[in-house]
């Protein structure tokens, strides 16, 4: 079912300016990625060499996905995300600055330079996210198990691509969780190509909410990367989550501004279709829709400076820690 | 010892008796897997469980082995206790993304924040004709990767002191359980898989080999079935033919035990090595290797391998016979090799 | 959908006739089997000892699956067959004799005893089995995209059971032949049980032909077990695959009267299931429709001599056969 | 030579080129793999050849390893020779089922009838801080198991004579490209991953190891990079210290040359293992167990080995390079073993 514009306005202003503080703040936080990665690359690009050496995959343009549902999420639920992690991070409140030296490689990372980008662990917010394709799936499934097992109210969240709607792991999942009517969500961002392969070429069916019915459960579609429609699509699936009514998929139509990873020359796509998705900026449309509902600009503004400042610290703190010593990567294969 | 005392376990007996121990004394421990409910394992490592639990402690899954053993490492991230059952080990491939890209490695890519105290335990071996796709050990494709220790003990005694060890461990345990020494009333009954298991909850450590038979001629290094075939060729060598072997259980693949390995070799000088693996790439390898690193100076003849030679198990029986290793051609191997 | 009894009349007696003699010959190879293994495996249960060792998963009571599709499979189509396969494999047409020298482990076997029974593989009429569970769907992919590839109208069907239907490997091949139009038909025979876990307890919806809408393609259920529905469900389907209309997922009720494998002690199920399913008996059922159709009860006595004859035979060949020396393990590892 | 006649090809071309020519020669060569369409492989494994013959015989598959390389599987067994790639080695476990129970064993299960010209290529290796599941070579993992051979060509010119051989061999290849290798515009620059290359097609066999360097005072087996590096660190011990280190590069995984290196370590008598794989159970032990077998009586020192330590990747740059071997682990190593 597609959300109408109709319960739009249910939405309270409140839930609206923390979406869009951290839309803005994931925002900047990969427009200054960009920039970072950049750094030690130049004249001639070199993945392995910088500031942030290794593949970079940043989620500019796919704030609403990740802010929708990360509204409705406590600290105790769980989200397990992909290669592309960053907005999901920032919206489940992952430590900012642990995270971004995690990025960097510094001993004062989430996984203390251990993981990377695609492998940040925050257990305080139960955050998660994997480099490979659909992984994260199955342990947002035992999160949701463990949360059952438990008693508790909690839920799990998977975020997953596109693309990874057709890897094996999403059907298991998914029936699995239905099956045991587990508190999962698996949010599909359809950003219309998994690499360079677009969806039509990858996906036998339009939306992946059209395979809720292959498990029984419900089915959620999120056009136009609209923040405020995946609120409402978010809402009701956490709410039948957490009162143990069982598994939502919900896909989101989204856009992908940058290329695959970082470096990636994008010559599968038109030179034209990321500036024409840009005008479609879910940012500028939901501050237009908050000025609308008469917010202060000067209220908009500080929210941007505290977004700004907060990343702007992040960074400062992963530029000024240390890399950790060469023998502590014999360390943290087993605990004792 | 008064044989009234005596508890003859069967090995299926004794690691469904550590899973029920465990799950008595914390109930976040609990086990999933395909038919280990009802049915009970379908080699009766959960035998009697669910009557015990119930089937919200013991959960038969659909066969998503991606999904379940995923699930698992997500439960153990929140605290539970999750002992998984891979059915046969020869399924790894369905699954092995989950096994080794996350419950290996997130403990370490979180810099040991998180913690997955699991258990995946699996049926290994064959000799009973289940042909190329039922019936491989696979032991040095668990153990070559790091992040998991991978036990594979030999007797009902270690099922049920390393099942303990396992589920306590807070790291992530393969543990490999052979069929054959289960004691199941369907297959071949060796007296290897029956034998006195004590009632209370005891431990076996993760990480030690053990002397199974001492002896001063020759070294022989095997794990499970190779473990009991060599101790019935060392018996023969030594009735026979005066050689006495010493033969070690290597009970754990990763960490492997170093120490007693080399103890040996330096005692014996002489090293044969034993495997229902593959021969190359396998844990044969690794223990010539160890020698040829740390004993190489002790050794009186080349070391010698025996394992399946690189060929996957075929079905019949005259050439399964021939690819797995057997008593008599340990002690053949060994006479060869007295006499280099 | 699911087909209704008007159609029924619509098969020729011709096709009727093939599809008994063949469920004959299927269940009489299965009953041999039952004695055959029980061989040297008195008076205590071995699975390792015996004429016939090893795992054995039997299709009695499961043919209409394998004859209503069969019948409208030329050599060139390819079926694909998962550890339960004699019946597949029977109405495909594989040399019975080989198939049977190969389940006694013997050099004339076709694999020259290297396969057993989960491994028979005629390319002569292009069959192949594996033991894992879900494996063969994709191999039927490949298939189909070779017959693609050469421009020929040949199709594959890949037979799984109902518990194969919640493994990746159903979802990610299912994905891929829609997506390029494949000739491939996915059946799902569901037995009710995988092992000793019902239906309800692995799969998430009714039945798998629910499924086909996540793919967008076709879908058909056949209940009772009934060889004629099999038949028109097959033939649409058939037809479909040949035409270039892409895969369709038929999914059959059937009956498995025998244990997962034999020895199976069964005691997850009711000790009156199996008597109550048998009274249901397709062959029966069959046999009865022949005779309205005026069939010479004296055709059908002779069909079902020549049905156990070859039967027969085969089992003499494979009983008269020798083993392969032991040193051919060490062949055909490659081809050289 | 003219340096006219020189063609300056980099690995990822010399492979392309390879697949070209077999699919101009042969109309049942396809390809098929994630983004090797018109993105051209990731690693440029398949760049341009979409351009030549078209979307139907380079496919862009979806992400669903475990359906198209068991849809390669099921071309192959019909005539065609697929070409199939895993984008990174290290996502073999959402597929190895495939891999392992069916391409590998199908052939052999089937008593030689089905045969199955097939490649399965994939990009292998770290240094570039791709961290813990984008980093592994896994060279063991694949080569411990029978059934496939696995090849991993460390030069331009042996990456298009193997994949041709792999092409046209019947039997399923597994063909390891190292990325660093490949010589791709956005990776390091390395001398080694460009060089003259016919414009001709040629075969390179699947089974022979190759003396890259000749030396009398210690052999160093090596593959992909690690070759690389121990050529490095060959030049250095020959000016430095005038120690003249023979370098064996490997290239054949399965079947292993044992008569190259038993003919080194018996010319040089010390072993070096370089592996940019694990170490334990790894091509390391595989190397040092065939010295200890075929070689002991020669070995003038313990057998040495260099590998990942039984760590899973990290992603930090001083922590990569503490855990992948460079030239300068390996020249030390060589001085540590001439002392001994
Ligand atoms: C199992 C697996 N296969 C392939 C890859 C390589 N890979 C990384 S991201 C990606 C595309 C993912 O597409 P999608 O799921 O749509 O996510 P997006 O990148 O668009 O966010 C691929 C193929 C992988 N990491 N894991
Ligand atoms: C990947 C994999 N997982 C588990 C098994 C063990 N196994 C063999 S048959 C079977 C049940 C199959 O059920 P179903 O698909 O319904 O087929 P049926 O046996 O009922 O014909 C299981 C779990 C296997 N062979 N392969
Ligand atoms: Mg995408
Ligand atoms: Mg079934």
């Amino acid at each position: 079912m597609t959300q109408s514009n109709e319960n739009q306005s249910s939405v309270s202003v409140e839930k609206l300016k923390w979406m869009y503080e951290q839309m803005v703040k994931i925002r900047y936080y990969e427009d200054q990625m960009v920039e970072v990665y950049t750094e030690g690359k130049k004249p001639v690009f070199n993945i392995g060499a910088g500031t942030v050496p290794g593949e970079m995959h940043l989620s500019t343009g796919q704030e609403p996905a990740a802010v929708g549902i990360g509204a409705h999420l406590k600290k105790e639920d769980t989200v397990t995300s992909p290669h592309r992690p960053h907005h999901h991070a920032i919206a489940k409140g992952v430590d900012l600055k642990r995270m971004t030296a995690e990025i960097f490689g510094k001993e004062t990372g989430l996984g203390k330079g251990k993981g990377g980008h695609m492998h940040l662990f925050d257990p305080e917010v139960k955050f998660a996210c994997s480099g490979i394709v659909a992984a994260g799936i199955p342990h947002a499934v035992g999160a949701a198990m463990a949360a059952k097992m438990k008693g508790k109210d909690w839920v799990a969240v998977a975020f997953i691509g596109e693309g990874a709607a057709n890897a094996g792991a999403f059907h298991e999942s998914l029936n699995l969780a239905a099956l045991w009517n587990l508190p999962l969500i698996v949010v599909v961002e359809d950003n219309a190509y998994g690499i360079s392969v677009p969806k039509k070429s990858s996906t036998s069916v339009d939306s992946n909410d059209k395979r809720a019915d292959a498990y029984g459960i419900a089915g959620a579609y999120v056009k136009d990367n609209d923040p405020i429609a995946m609120y409402l699509a978010a809402e009701e699936a956490v709410s039948r989550a957490r009162n143990g009514q069982g598994p939502t998929i919900i896909e989101i139509e989204t856009y992908r501004y940058l290329g695959h990873f970082q470096g990636d020359p994008e010559l599968y796509r038109d030179k034209a279709e990321v500036p024409g998705l840009r005008e479609l900026d879910p940012i500028v449309k939901l501050k237009e829709k908050l000025i609308e509902k008469s917010t202060d600009e000067k209220e908009l503004d500080e929210m941007e400076e505290r977004a700004k400042q907060e990343v702007d610290e992040a960074y400062q703190f992963a530029r000024d820690s240390n890399f950790p010593a060469p023998e502590a990567a014999l360390e943290d294969v087993f605990t004792s | 010892m008064e044989t009234a005392k005596k508890r003859i376990l069967t090995g299926n007996k004794a690691m469904a008796e550590a899973i029920a121990l465990e799950m008595e004394r914390d109930s976040n421990v609990f086990v999933l897997g395909e038919d280990v409910g009802k049915y009970g394992g379908i080699f009766g490592s959960t035998q009697g469980l669910i009557d015990r639990f119930g089937a919200e402690r013991v959960l038969d899954t659909p066969i998503s082995e991606t999904a379940f053993i995923g699930a698992a490492i997500g439960a153990a991230a929140e605290g539970m206790r999750p002992v998984a059952e891979l059915m046969f080990v020869d399924f790894f491939g369905v699954c092995m993304d989950q096994i080794y890209n996350h419950m290996a490695k997130i403990p370490y890519m979180s810099g040991g924040n998180v913690k997955l105290p699991m258990v995946l335990m699996t049926a290994v071996g064959g000799g009973y004709n289940d042909a190329a796709q039922h019936s491989q050990t696979l032991y040095a494709t668990f153990a070559h990767l790091p992040g998991m220790k991978v036990v594979a003990p030999s007797t009902p005694y270690d099922l049920k002191g390393m099942m303990i060890s396992a589920i306590r461990d807070d790291n992530p345990v393969v543990f490999m359980f052979h069929k054959s020494l289960q004691g199941l009333g369907w297959m071949d009954q060796l007296d290897a898989s029956v034998e006195h298991v004590p009632e209370e909850a005891y431990t076996v450590p993760l990480n030690k080999a053990k002397v199974a038979r001492e002896g001063s001629d020759v070294t022989i290094v095997g794990i499970q079935m190779m473990m009991h075939y060599a101790m019935e060729a060392a018996e023969r060598l030594s009735k026979e033919d005066g050689i006495e072997a010493e033969v070690v259980d290597l009970r754990s693949l990763a960490p492997i035990d170093r120490d007693t390995i080399v103890k040996s070799i330096k005692k014996t000088s002489r090293l044969l090595v034993v495997d229902e693996d593959y021969l190359s790439y396998g844990m044969t390898a690794e223990v010539a290797a160890i020698a040829a690193e740390h004993a190489l100076d002790e050794l009186k003849a080349p070391v010698r391998r025996l394992a399946i030679p690189d060929v996957p198990i075929p079905y019949s029986d005259p050439l399964e016979n021939f690819v797995i290793p057997g008593p008599e051609r340990i002690y053949e191997e060994v006479k060869k090799m007295m006499r280099s």
